[in-house]
């Protein structure tokens, strides 16, 4: 079971890709579809491989998503 | 003289007013302009940028605005015509220059596409608040020329007479946009070179040992020389004498800055730049002008549908303020309506000339936008029930 | 799409540790999409929450520009000045009111344009400043004009046939003007511009980072260098890191290597260390400690 | 007697949104002896993000400068869309990109057109055509303006290189137009049904 | 409240206009100066950078005039009472700085000893000449307040005045001597700390959530806070709206300009500070400012023993312009005659307030020095004459 | 006392080769007893005349300052600008009339406290401007406050209790910058000066020369140093010429040795040249040379 | 009725011109309850060279802050000497360095009055106080302002560690002045006569 | 015979003493008689010494003295 998760505020996302890009072990995409601002937002494809880490907060530009340790 | 073909761009264009008038500049003859970027002036240069380079002259990006209004004068004394273009917080720091090209009677032109302000303010919207700034902006006394376009194709046409009113009376000429005519897109025709006017540099012909640079003719206006004539002439910011020598005598003072006021009065009162409609019977007279002179048309079509007889001045030229006309006007009328996009700049000017004998009414805009013409329409109808 | 959609449940008081030091009621924020200016704000804020400073006495100052907007969005006592005046601004700030950690957060052309003789003067003065620059190597906010940062050949508003103008290495000036610390990130390098930035905040003096971040709209695009993805990319395999290297042979161009690193890092009394030390030997006891934030109660 | 045609046109940087209106206001100015003006929104300074132009047309010198109350409301984005609907004419024009534009309720007294101005310049090869490709649809659809007018005024926008393409798109989009006024005359309306909408989009 | 006694040198001295305006900073409880030298003005900041390390404050050169009088307003909102000093072209440069502090409503005094210009001009000679400049050099509206001692002592009694209707409008004050007025060394009286009357800032004792930057009172000022104080406040040139975030909306822009001018209507009319002699049997009225003021008054003396019947009125605000009290006193005179140091500037205000009701009849001096008494005695007598 | 009094037969033809150079209508001129200012003008003028270039053709540009009153005396096109703002000015000059050979006069204030960024610009730019920077570590011309350059511990009139801000190092600041001759000489080094400002006459770009001066009325003598001659002497046994010497060594103070000499002559392209190679690169034969000064005929 | 009392002192940078001038409007204005307005001539802004500086004094608020016409003028160099003296009030008082200023003329009813001061400085070790010497002398022989206000003033202008210096060189100077004043009235006249110059110089 | 001979324009003197310090041969001295402007200019003590170097005239803040070879 996952580490850490990620959490997207798709309204606030304009799809840049940089989480997607550089996440360390891959868990993001990009979505087809689209946010009311016509962005394509990411969306988690391996959640099980986030680490929480928050390497995609750190790169987001538009503060649209981060990712943290699940208290254990 | 007629313009060099080389700088002008005939035919029938569809152009923004920066771009008219820095087409309007190449007319002219302009060959050299040192810019700062500033919204929303600066596709002014951006073309310049872009022309120049096969027209044959100078663009160059300054460091800052101080740089840009000083670099433009050097230029000047070298042998060129030139500009530069900014706004509101550019002109700010353009004040120390425009006193200096007062004082050494440096022929140059600067663009000010006005935005809304104080300070950074509104950087991309309109206003028409530098007006009394252009006037009075630098310490000391001195004279200038402020123009006041209200559509591209004035633009164009007002920045080559800029240029041309800079040569005959050697000061420092505003070109006073405002942000809506320097980004309103219309049709721009612009002439052959052989059917446009230019006021050549008027160089003087003496023998070196008989030129002072500072020495007057009948107009007031001394003749010019540029570097590497062998005139081996000095200029300075001090006060100076009819050789260009500093000088701390008070009478030196007197007659240098009484030439610089007087050299401009024939601008103040015969030929005033104004368009004028319907004074004949006029009551009521809205004084305006740039863009809020067009808004002001429209309230003027409106009210005359309604029988109130109101007449248009339309400042072209705000400085040197066409005092004498506004004066003799007022003495046959009941009120000027003064609408600009500022809270109350010319209308001040306006109500001294008044001197009482017409009521002025000031209808201010604080910026961002232009007037409805209904609240203009507004005010020339109260003007005409509220008359005497 | 709903605000929080996710595969993964996400404890309900998850929050993205930004947006405490955000305005957040001022989001969304004006910048492009791909812009590299978020990206350096989540760096300076972990840097904050690492330094563990009292927000309370953290100011920041920016001048004009899409980097000037930071001041702006940052939750701290903020101050948008005017362009190319931050530097001045901030000095008499953390002259008056000492207790204030001072950052100055702004762009190449507000920093070396128009602000230029003010950052050789207050690297000159070592005055207590901690300069965060972000180089996009444009003017972006007035739409895409050369800056005295953007390489040669490149191609921007002001230069359509390209700029033939040499342009400066920041890091070395900042150098020779006097600076206390002098580094150089990317937006690609987020962890190692925390830290940097965490160690500014630790260090009296001059501080300066310079930070290459992508234009997308105005810098990349026109020059066919593609996005801010595209460039993050050419970030992370164009950049060498050289801690220490010589600021003299770190000059930029437009598609070469990128040096980066920490370039200087020296120790020299800041201004305010400077002139308690040579009052107190010329008045003795006589010198009394400034107390200008007090004066207007 | 004066008469004022307002058009607005809206997008995201990008999308050539002012240089459609351009070409509009150029024909209706150099190429069809009428009168007309053109003003762009400008967000802060000048960011990327969204982007409006807005043209008059008329047969008379135009002196208020702005659009208050579009006839015509041509928009390129769902952001667009959102803002400026609300503004438009009772019985004006809605002209929208179909394929980024979802209409969600039909204004009343209102005619819309939808056009995959995007797709049909990508079957063009060249995505950033879309702009011209959605003057073409304009001059169809509307009838504003003679299609001559606007074609010379495409070939005189864009640089030589690159005329023929930009007439292509044109008269892609022009043709597009069209044929979708055909259709709907045939059945009967140029009201389009919601059902018709879901269809394109 | 009373002054801090540290800044107050108790006591009867010889000064200079410079030096006294010093003292007066300092009595007024100024901790921060930021300068650049320049003649005449330097003195100031000299004296300055001697006192201050004694009773505990800052001194700063700066690189150049823009960077000082940008500094100052970081050192206000870092809770400083602070200003800077120049004159002529440095004021020039400072008039982007001057609309920043309008907008950002940053109270701090400007003091500007004004020289011989335009440009470099007569940089150790005096002039009056930069006037309009204090009013109107900044780009787009907003409203200063000016004040014109004529003696060292009121360079010291002004300043004080000058730092707390700073802190009462939170407006920049300009202090506009001249060069006569601040080289002139006469006695100053400088009274005990607790004769001296000073406005402290009011800074805001509302909670953190209940504060909004720019949220004015009922005299339309907004309260203060500074840096460290947690509000964590935003301060911007841009057009901004309460809680001091940019707005591009234009009912915001009107809102907070208005706001700017109408905070300082009380000054323009009931407050305005004058100073008035023999109005009430006067036909003629001499209206002059600082240096001026002393030389009209010994043409007033020297008239009135002619029997002319001519009063005076001496401007010490001169922005906002006392406005009402001249068109009021217009009504019931012949003429205004305006003797200033410059080729005319104050003169047209009195103009426009006189709206015709009165003469004006302008004496103006070119700069270097100051007006023979007698010339000003011939304008009052002839206007005398010319009575209709 | 006679005009020509000496003891010597002196040839009737016999002139003093300054003179021709020299505005003799404005003798004498403003500055004082001892002042160096003047004893640099001999040396351009000696570099003038072995230059043989026409004067005609050069202009000098000078800021404002006591040594902003050489354009007022030397007898050729010459400019006094405003405070700070010589190179800009030089620059338009030069830009609109290349074949100007263009010499900016001015002191160390003018040219590096509010005109640090044009300089650094211009180096930048390797403008085709001679600069030449007299520097008496002080603001002479307003009465003595202090400079940039004003050594640690001197006392000036803005600094009555000794000044503790550190100084700039003008040459090391200029190569930084990117300026392609770079020298230091004082007033007592007459033949090199000369020699200096021969060299970069003949030299295409940026060139600096910084020329240490007395100004014995407002820091020499306010700083117990003695009068001009005094530190003509202290000039002559504190400095060491090191041709060549890396400029980040070459710091000031106020008694210690002065390294002088000639630290960095380099060839870069200057401004027109990168100009024309990049526009006839992009443009081509569509390029067409700039004729600014003819246009205005 | 207003009396006002012009006095110019000049001489060059180094000389102390100005503080005499200020030592004797401080005697004025602070230490005999009368009025005094003192103002400095300046060259181009700050420079060496020639200094010059004025005080009026008067029993009332004095109005006009400049002198037009010196009732007394103090003249510490040749060149001040030359540039001045035109100017001086007919039956008016002038004073002199006599090693330094060579009197060529006797202007027509004008008292001359001829002191070494700075010699006499020199006799006290420090050659820099010779401007208060002059003040010394300037107040025995014009008898304007009472000794004791003056050497308050000098007190006052000086800092404390040399107050005991000046105020020698102030009594210097005095005594000087009554012993000259003295032997002037001795033999008759206070004309002076070249003759009596030449010897002194 | 001295090679060279040098020239003192005696009002424009101000007495700084630069001539006098380095001409290399010692031919000047400060004469302690004033100028009309009060200063103490430079006099020939050795004439025969003078190379006409001119390192005076290149000395002199004041342009008043200059050296030069005869002709010869
Ligand atoms: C005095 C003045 N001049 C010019 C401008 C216009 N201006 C605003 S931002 C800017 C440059 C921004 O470039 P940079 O500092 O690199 O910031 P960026 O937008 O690239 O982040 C300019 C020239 C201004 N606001 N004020
Ligand atoms: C805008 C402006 N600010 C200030 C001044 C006053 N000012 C004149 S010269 C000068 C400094 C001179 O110093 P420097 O350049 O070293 O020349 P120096 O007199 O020492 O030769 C200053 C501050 C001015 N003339 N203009
Ligand atoms: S927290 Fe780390 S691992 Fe998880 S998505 Fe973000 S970057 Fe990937
Ligand atoms: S980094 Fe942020 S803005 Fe970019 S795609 Fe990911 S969530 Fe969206
Ligand atoms: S213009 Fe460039 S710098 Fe500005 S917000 Fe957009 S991408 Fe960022
Ligand atoms: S003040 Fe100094 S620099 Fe100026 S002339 Fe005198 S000695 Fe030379
Ligand atoms: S010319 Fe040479 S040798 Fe002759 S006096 Fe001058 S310096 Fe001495
Ligand atoms: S160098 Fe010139 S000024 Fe100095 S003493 Fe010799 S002649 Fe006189
Ligand atoms: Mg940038
Ligand atoms: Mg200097």
């Amino acid at each position: 079971m996952a580490k850490g998760f990620v959490a997207v505020t798709v309204e606030r996302c304009k799809g840049c890709g940089f989480c997607v890009e550089f996440c360390p072990t891959h868990v993001l995409a990009l979505s087809s579809a689209f946010n009311s601002k016509g962005y394509h937002p990411p969306y988690v494809v391996a959640g099980d491989k986030c680490s929480g880490c928050d390497l995609c907060g750190m790169y987001c530009p538009d503060f649209a998503i981060f990712g943290a340790r699940y208290a254990r | 003289m007629h313009a060099d073909p080389k700088g002008v761009l005939t035919g029938v264009h569809f152009l923004d007013g920066d771009h008219a008038c820095c087409e309007g500049a190449l007319a002219a003859g302009a060959r050299f302009s040192a810019g700062y970027p500033i919204t929303p002036s600066t596709e002014v240069v951006e073309r310049f940028a872009a022309r120049i380079p096969t027209v044959g002259g100078i663009f160059i990006q300054m460091e800052d605005e101080l740089a840009a209004s000083i670099a433009i004068q050097g230029a000047v004394w070298g042998g060129a015509k030139a500009f530069t273009v900014t706004s509101g917080p550019g002109f700010s720091l353009m004040m120390e220059h425009i006193g200096y090209a007062a004082m050494t009677e440096t022929p140059c032109v600067f663009v000010n596409v006005q935005r809304g302000g104080p300070s950074t303010g509104l950087p991309t919207l309109p206003a028409q608040a530098d007006m009394m700034q252009a006037r009075w902006g630098s310490h000391g006394d001195y004279g200038v020329i402020a123009l006041t376009p209200n559509s591209p194709q004035e633009c164009f046409d007002l920045t080559i007479q800029a240029f041309n009113l800079s040569e005959e009376f050697r000061v420092p000429v505003m070109m006073m946009l405002d942000e809506c005519v320097g980004h309103m897109t219309e049709k721009v025709v612009i002439p052959e070179a052989g059917r446009i006017e230019i006021t050549p540099r008027r160089f003087t012909r003496r023998p070196v040992d008989q030129f002072h640079v500072f020495e007057p003719d009948e107009q007031l206006v001394p003749e010019m020389a540029k570097a590497g004539d062998g005139y081996r002439f000095h200029i300075t910011g001090l006060t100076h004498d009819e050789r260009g020598y500093p000088s701390m005598n008070v009478e030196v003072q007197d007659r240098l800055l009484r030439r610089l006021q007087d050299k401009l009065k024939p601008l103040a009162n015969g030929r005033a730049i104004a368009e004028t409609e319907d004074l004949d019977d006029a009551e009521i007279v809205v004084v305006s002008y740039g863009i809020t002179s067009r808004v002001a048309q429209r309230a003027i079509q409106l009210a005359r549908q309604q029988g109130v007889r109101v007449g248009k001045f339309r400042i072209i030229q705000a400085w040197p303020f066409p005092e004498q006309r506004i004066r003799e006007i007022a003495g046959r009328i009941e009120a000027f309506v003064v609408p600009e996009v500022n809270l109350g700049q010319m209308v001040y000017e306006v109500e001294r000339a008044a001197a009482g004998k017409a009521r002025t009414i000031p209808v201010p805009h604080a910026g961002g936008g232009v007037h409805n013409p209904q609240t203009i329409l507004d005010a020339i109808t109260t003007a005409g029930e509220e008359r005497r | 799409m709903s605000e929080m959609e996710c595969v993964m449940e996400i404890p309900a008081e998850a929050y993205n540790p930004v947006e405490p030091f955000l305005r957040m009621d001022r989001m969304p924020h004006i910048w492009c999409p791909g812009c590299g200016i978020g990206t350096t704000v989540n760096c300076f804020v972990r840097a904050l929450l690492s330094s563990k400073a009292n927000l309370d006495n953290v100011a920041i100052v920016s001048g004009i520009g899409c980097t000037g907007r930071v001041a702006g969005y940052a939750r701290l006592d903020s101050f948008h000045t005017t362009h190319g005046r931050a530097i001045p601004f901030a000095t008499g700030l953390k002259l008056a009111n000492p207790k204030l950690q001072v950052v100055v957060y702004s762009g190449d052309g507000d920093l070396f344009a128009i602000g230029g003789n003010h950052l050789i003067h207050a690297a000159r003065r070592n005055m207590d400043l901690k300069v965060v620059c972000v180089n996009n190597m444009i003017y972006a906010m007035t739409g895409g004009q050369s800056a005295p940062t953007t390489p040669g050949a490149a191609v921007t508003s002001t230069a359509p046939y390209g700029v033939f103008e040499p342009s400066f290495n920041l890091v070395a000036l900042a150098e020779a003007a006097g600076a206390s610390y002098v580094a150089r990130w990317t937006t690609y390098h987020v962890t190692q511009l925390a830290r940097s930035m965490g160690e500014v905040l630790a260090k009296k003096g001059f501080c300066f980072i310079e930070v290459l971040s992508p234009c997308p709209t105005l810098y990349q695009r026109r020059n066919k260098m593609g996005d801010g993805l595209e460039t993050m990319k050419y970030y992370k395999q164009a950049s060498k890191i050289r801690n220490g290297a010589p600021t003299g042979e770190c000059g930029l161009s437009k598609s070469g290597e990128i040096v980066v690193g920490k370039f200087v890092d020296r120790d020299r009394p800041d201004y305010l260390e400077l002139m308690r030390a040579q009052m107190t030997e010329t008045l003795g006891a006589r010198f009394a400690e400034p107390e200008v934030a007090e004066c207007s109660l | 007697m004066q008469s004022l045609t307002e058009i607005r046109i809206a997008g995201f940087g990008g999308q050539g949104v002012i240089l459609s209106a351009a070409i509009i206001g150029r024909a209706a100015a150099l190429f069809q002896g009428g009168y007309a003006t053109m003003t762009q929104s400008f967000g802060p300074e000048a960011r990327g993000g969204s982007s409006s132009a807005q043209v008059i047309l008329s047969n008379e010198p135009i002196l208020y400068p702005y659009v208050t109350q579009p006839d015509v409301l041509v928009v390129l984005s769902q952001e667009a869309y959102t803002r400026f609907t609300p503004e438009l004419k009772r019985g004006g024009i809605l002209i929208t990109e179909q394929d980024l534009v979802r209409v969600d309720r039909i204004p009343p007294g209102e005619r819309v057109f939808g056009v995959p101005a995007t797709r049909l310049a990508e079957e063009l090869g060249r995505k950033v055509v879309l702009n011209v490709v959605m003057v073409g649809f304009f001059g169809a659809v509307t009838k504003l303006l003679d299609a001559e007018a606007l074609r010379k005024a495409v070939a005189d926008s864009v640089p030589p290189a690159l005329q023929k393409l930009n007439l292509e798109a044109f008269d892609k989009g022009y043709e597009y137009g069209i044929c979708l006024i055909n259709r709907l005359a045939e059945n009967g309306s140029l009201e389009i049904s919601p059902a018709i909408l879901e269809a394109e989009s």
